[in-house]
């Protein structure tokens, strides 16, 4: 099945509003940190609800924000979501593809991607795609929950029709320089609102043990690596 | 779309510039496209703008 | 009172370790994003008591770190310290000023400075310092508890004979800019250690309210900034 | 100090290579150099080494 087949599914079924809210704990985290000034563009690469770019709209002087997806049903709920929400902002969403980034040239001065970017194709090619598009000293803000080293997040694959890459956070780095960004931050940035139970509830129907769900979203919580063009 | 988006996006295929044709657009003098096409303007090939999205996907991943 | 006078002082009286534990709370979180490599030179800038070398030996494949300090008996307990702790680990100890860096050009992969950047006698000639001595793609992580934002930070500059440089958030980003640093990133980071007692023991000896004691430990915390030479 | 220092540490002032001379070192093959200077092979100023940590603070800084 492709990205879209089984995004715009998602996006039907109000899927996107529920990731919103559950990628928002670390999320929020990741978006703090970005340098952005006043004037900026930014790109959110599989946007999905499009929550990253209207809350950099509110917090930041970014002048211009924009949301490629590769599912068209993900686009059309983001733009409906931002008109609603963030009328004043100027936003524009994008469908595309993570390998085929329809922009310039330097054209951005910043890149993010939550939860979505180990669904690419080709990511090494992904990679070579925001390297070429990001103006130099534009930073990219790639953050992930399925990762080798989050073993909780294995299982994730036999739930999803589109192929998954689990690189491991060296992985991460090493793939970053060879499509010659620089690395400036690697990090797990942890998840401190998912509710977890007291001891006696366990096990629940999705964790066997209060330990492997501290672990998963404590300790482990989204991995943040950060490259910058030179 | 907001027609300053024609400032940074290009042909997904071979980077080049793409020039605009408008069908439908919203009132008002910053109106958005609503509808309309976006030629590659090396390739000649066309992307479709369909309820204010351009779809900038390859074509052949179009479907 | 130079440099050397005030912190020699700090050094005899034990104020190296009370800083490196009370640092530490944020400090952990710092060096934890650092993107050290099997094999890379690190340099410490006001090193102190010496632990973020320490710690960074005990956690990276860092092969040298090294630690200059303006005081000689900070850098002379560094050392001792570092002997003690982790005698396997290559560190070096350097007294030297932050204005002068006596390292090559493109000599060293990363540098970090905790609480110590803002008492350089020239804060935009050390970020040039930095700039020069990193190698392409070497990160800065230049981490501060004194700054503009940090109200309940104003007071200390009169308890310190050596002059404060108390920048906002945006100046360190422009400084570095100014500099040819890249700004790959900036945070607020907590701490989330320092104890906080009920409402009902405040006023304290140090704080009037509960209300500012959680604004200066858990959410204004340390300003970190990270550069990348390009 | 130990004697691989010497690949990047280099002259505060003009940034010029420094030529180590030890009076003391630990013993060991890699043993570290204890007391002794650094002389810059440009501008001549030294530097000494005492207690194994070599003061490359600038001369007028250094009392
Ligand atoms: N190759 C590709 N090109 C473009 N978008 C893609 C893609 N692969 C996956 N996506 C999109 O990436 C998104 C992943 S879900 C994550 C959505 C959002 N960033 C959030 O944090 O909630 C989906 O909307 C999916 O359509
Ligand atoms: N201009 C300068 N050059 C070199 N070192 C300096 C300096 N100004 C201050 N320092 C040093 O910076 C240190 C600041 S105290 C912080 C020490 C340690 N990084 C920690 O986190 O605990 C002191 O050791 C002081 O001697």
């Amino acid at each position: 099945m492709s990205v879209r087949d089984e995004f715009d599914a998602w996006a039907a079924d109000g899927r996107d509003r529920g990731m919103e809210e559950r990628h928002w704990h670390t999320a929020k985290h990741v978006l703090a940190r970005m340098p952005v000034e006043d004037g900026d563009r930014v790109l959110d690469l599989g946007t999905g609800s499009g929550y990253a770019l209207r809350a950099l709209a509110e917090s930041t002087g970014m002048t211009r924000g924009y949301g490629l997806d590769g599912a068209p049903e993900m686009a059309r709920n983001a733009r409906e979501y931002a008109l609603d929400a963030a009328p004043a902002a100027d936003l524009g969403f994008v469908v595309g593809d993570f390998g085929h980034l329809p922009f310039a040239d330097d054209s951005l001065d910043h890149a993010v991607t939550m939860e979505a970017f180990y669904y690419s194709d080709d990511p090494d090619e992904t990679l070579r795609e925001v390297a070429r598009v990001l103006k130099p000293g534009g930073t990219f803000y790639c953050a992930v929950n399925y990762y080798e080293e989050n073993v909780h997040s294995h299982g994730w694959q036999d739930t999803i029709s589109v192929d998954m890459t689990r690189w491991d956070a060296a992985q991460y780095r090493d793939a970053f320089r060879e499509a010659g960004l620089h690395v400036a931050e690697q990090d797990n940035v942890a998840d401190r609102e998912t509710d977890i139970p007291p001891a006696e509830e366990f096990p629940t129907d999705s964790w066997d043990t209060r330990e492997a769900m501290v672990e998963r979203y404590r300790e482990l919580g989204t991995l943040l690596t950060v490259g910058v063009a030179p | 779309m907001k027609e300053s988006l024609l400032d940074i996006v290009c042909c997904p295929l071979d980077k080049h510039d793409l020039e605009l044709e408008v069908t439908e657009r919203e009132e008002g003098e910053e109106g958005e496209i609503i509808a309309g096409t976006l030629t590659c303007t090396d390739c000649g090939e066309t992307y479709p703008i369909e309820d204010g999205i351009p779809n900038l996907l390859p074509p052949d991943m179009r479907e």
